[in-house]
């Protein structure tokens, strides 16, 4: 079902953590829909120099949380932003059709995490200017079935 | 991964070698169509007859009763339909629970889309469901009352003889999906009110893709699978030989053993109960303390979400499952988890263990052992948990 | 009786050795539920999709457009019942033929007490339906043509391709049971217009109890079993993965040795055919002199009835069968007989001989040579024959 | 399916034939139907001292005329025409439900055989007195099914 990438990154998780007074913060997902990620960003210059989460849900929404952690480490800000579930997916060679949310969730975390840092800088950020927090991006659990 | 301990023998079961050995002549060399006039048509024909015997002794039935099927959900949609549309001029009402298998709650909401109407009935936190919501359930338009013996998720045994003799009382068709209860519970038709009940072989360690169902005299019924004569004209398609045979010998080694099997799966159950329960903090131990299903293990720990929960514990060679929404592609979690009033939150965080007739004792420890790491790792990751 | 001259290919086929050999680690170790997480049941996954993949290719489809089912007969009624409903809004005139399997006829007349409205095309003494007659059936009510491929008891081969496009044109759905064409002659679903086929494994030397259909993409059809999410939804229930497994198996074995499979029983069933068209007198071939399937050879005896034939063959180790009435337990003889045109007379004395891959050149020639003996022994018996 | 004894007796079956200038000839059933029996007496002083069929159907249809003719040689007229059906089934050691009509027919045949001997010599014969020739006994195979 998932790729080796997949099972390495949900057995051994990179980053998983928090960061005191981390400079961004961002919380996505819910218990309801039974997933919530949680993503601490360090930001020095632009450059995000360190990022830790915590994941409640799935193999692959604590895989796409790691792997997305790896991702943007060293990135400045603005390339950080430019992380789309697509690249992620691409990254961990693939995810089963229904759980590509996952994926989105891992992106909108990022986004998430980002925004507080601009909002408790008074930064604009380019790619975020129109964006809006978000309780739930969990548009739920697509599947791969036909027509009835 | 060399370690293979599996917990899973609620979803299906290996066939044992008896089973095996007993249905390998009927695929390459006693291969005659049980409907055909020749000598070794009849043999396989012979050999359908005694497999009917035994699931009918297995069961309290005669074997005029007894009728084979594609599995275990063909049988449950036969029931439903057969039963709802052979009687559409009774009445259009159907009663069944919140907790019932999907292969009876779907066929009641495709009912429902052509004209039925169906009453879920709720089930206390224990998986029960109330007699006397039941009765006042009971309208005259009322055919069916459709009610699972066995939970196959959090192992509730249901009061089957009582809800028998409501619908007697009330002159309304009964119908209880057996395939959890069978081999795991004595059972025994005569001393009941039932009028269909449905088994499957997969689940005591017969082959998987044969079912079987139990259909008294006189019940008013349609055919669900039409076509040629076979089974009494109840069930056309040619016969699976095989499958049937070996369905019958596992029906007859599940009644012979099933004392001991009984004996032998409750002691590692409870022991394995214990060993959660004491050593693992916000667990929640899901289904009836004493009427449940004899190898049945269902709990929910908090703050971590069932799919990697089994993952991690495919990852040490443990095989169990979840009603978590994350397993199933489904937005909710189980209904049954729902239904017994978990928040999503928690019903998120579950796992059901299903233990077997080789399940070893060291089986138990190990799992414990290794559950109290994984829930620990699990946990420290989560957002939700404050250590 | 140690002589077998097994006959009855049609009727069923044994096990090949290659397909319980692929089936075999599926009983007992390979045992895991297909629908689960962990590991083993991933590998049962697997060998689905494996299987899927071959029986697609076998018939030139998409995987995704097979799905499994538990016989011919049920693939059949889905076909059927979950067209009809599914497409109740647009019309509810269904076009078949005479000579359809029960599986199709028994469908059609459930379905006509439902409300439905169904035409039954002629035959022609040879058992071709007439596509004129076919477009004159057409109404803006028509919802489905299901005509058969191959039909089982003369071996008769309708003009598929012909229908398809007829269907095509007037926006009707086609569904064509292909159970005795599977293996038996070259299908290639993308030639044809087609929007659902159907298979029996059982048939092509694998597993009793295990069937498929071919579903179009696009095509607006219910469940026919209803429950759990296997087969991408459509048919529920534990899937019966070693007999999957040996479907796919044979479906392989099938297309890769179809033209020498084609060219062994073509000569076999020719050399039967003049075999008793030269010794015996008074007999009748069935069926289309030659479109018709490879092994089917179907005579009718003048003056003596199918089953006393039968039995008489039986007895010296041949394995045949009849459209007798007398073999059915049923007042007509077979239905595909009647519809050709025969007196019932006449019908009561037909036998049905087929071939497939084990047969062998001396078995023909015993096969006549007791036939002669045996027919004449029946005639000496029967009022009606004046030697 | 069927008992030794009905195998026997369809293998083998005794007395078939025709016999030439007969004192009574029976002929039941019709092909329609699938089997026609014809039976052959030859009478002396009352009693019963030769009988042959002729029998188009299916194993049983040959099985019980086979014995019927057994059960009759050496019978008195009178003892003939209380054959029943019943007899004859379980002379066979039984027949499966969807055959016994099978059984009807035989006794059917010895009793139009008997009848016609009656005809042809103006005697009332006990048993047979409300006796109506039939063609079709055939009110045709009982199936062993229950209701839908
Ligand atoms: C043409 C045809 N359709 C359908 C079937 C039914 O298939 P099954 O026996 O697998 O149910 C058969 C064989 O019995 C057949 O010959
Ligand atoms: C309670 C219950 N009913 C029905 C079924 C369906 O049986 P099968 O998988 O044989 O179709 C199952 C198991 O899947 C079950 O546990
Ligand atoms: S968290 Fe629900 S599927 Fe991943
Ligand atoms: S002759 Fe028809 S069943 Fe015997």
């Amino acid at each position: 079902m998932y790729s080796e990438k997949v099972m390495d990154h949900f057995t051994n998780p990179r980053n998983v953590g928090e960061i005191e007074n981390a400079d961004g913060v961002g919380q996505v997902g819910n218990a309801k829909c039974g997933d919530i990620m949680k993503m601490y960003l360090k930001i020095e210059d632009d450059t995000i120099v360190d990022v830790k989460f915590k994941t409640f849900g799935c193999g692959s929404a604590i895989a796409t949380s790691s792997i997305a952690t790896e991702m943007i480490i060293g990135k400045s800000v603005e390339e950080a932003v430019g992380l789309t579930n697509r690249a992620v997916v691409e990254a961990l060679d693939g995810l089963p059709t229904q759980k590509i949310h996952c994926s989105v969730l891992a992106e909108q975390a990022v986004k998430a995490a980002i925004y507080d840092y601009a909002q408790k800088n008074n930064l604009v950020i380019k790619g975020l200017e129109n964006y809006k927090p978000v309780d739930d991006v969990h548009d739920h659990h697509d599947h791969d079935e036909d027509e009835e | 991964m060399n370690k293979r301990i599996y917990l899973d023998y609620s979803a299906t079961t290996p066939m044992k070698k008896e089973v095996l050995d007993e249905m390998m002549p009927y695929f390459s060399e006693k291969y005659g169509n049980p409907s055909s006039i020749y000598s070794f048509g009849r043999e396989a024909k012979q050999a359908i007859d005694v497999a009917r015997d035994r699931l009918a002794k297995a069961v309290g039935a005669s074997s005029k009763e007894i009728f084979f099927t594609g599995g275990g959900s063909e049988a449950d949609n036969w029931a439903i339909k057969g039963i709802a549309y052979a009687n559409r001029n009774k009445g259009n009402h159907i009663i069944t629970s919140k907790i019932e298998h999907h292969a009876v709650l779907h066929v009641c909401e495709y009912l429902e889309k052509d004209g039925f109407e169906v009453t879920y009935l709720d089930v206390d936190e224990y998986g029960m469901i109330d007699l006397e919501q039941l009765k006042e359930a009971i309208t005259d338009k009322t055919i069916l009352i459709t009610i699972m013996y066995v939970n196959n998720e959090i192992g509730t045994i249901q009061p089957i003889k009582e809800i028998g003799k409501i619908a007697k009382e009330k002159g309304v068709y009964f119908h209880t999906d057996a395939v959890q209860a069978l081999g795991n519970i004595p059972i025994d038709i005569k001393e009941l009110d039932v009028d269909i009940m449905n088994f499957s072989a997969h689940k005591i360690y017969g082959p998987k893709g044969v079912g079987g169902i139990y259909i008294r005299k006189g019940v008013k019924i349609h055919p669900f699978i039409h076509g040629g004569a076979q089974e009494r004209k109840r069930r056309a398609g040619t016969e699976n030989v095989p499958g049937i045979v070996g369905f019958g010998k596992a029906a007859e080694l599940a009644t012979q053993n099933l004392d001991s099997h009984i004996a032998h799966v409750k002691r590692l159950r409870d022991k394995l109960i214990e060993g959660i329960q004491n050593n693992i903090d916000y667990v929640r131990l899901n289904g009836h303390p004493t009427e449940r299903h004899p190898g049945n293990v269902n709990f929910c720990f908090e703050f971590i979400e069932g799919e990697s929960l089994l993952l991690s514990l495919d990852m040490v060679g443990i095989a169990g499952s979840s009603g978590s929404a994350c397993t199933s592609g489904s937005l909710d979690p189980s209904h049954v988890l729902m239904a017994i009033g978990l928040t999503h939150e928690i019903a998120h965080g579950s796992l059901r263990l299903t233990i077997g007739d080789f399940t070893k004792e060291e089986d138990i420890d190990y799992v414990v052992e290794h559950l109290i790491t994984i829930v620990d790792r699990l946990r420290q990751m989560s957002p939700l948990y404050e250590g």
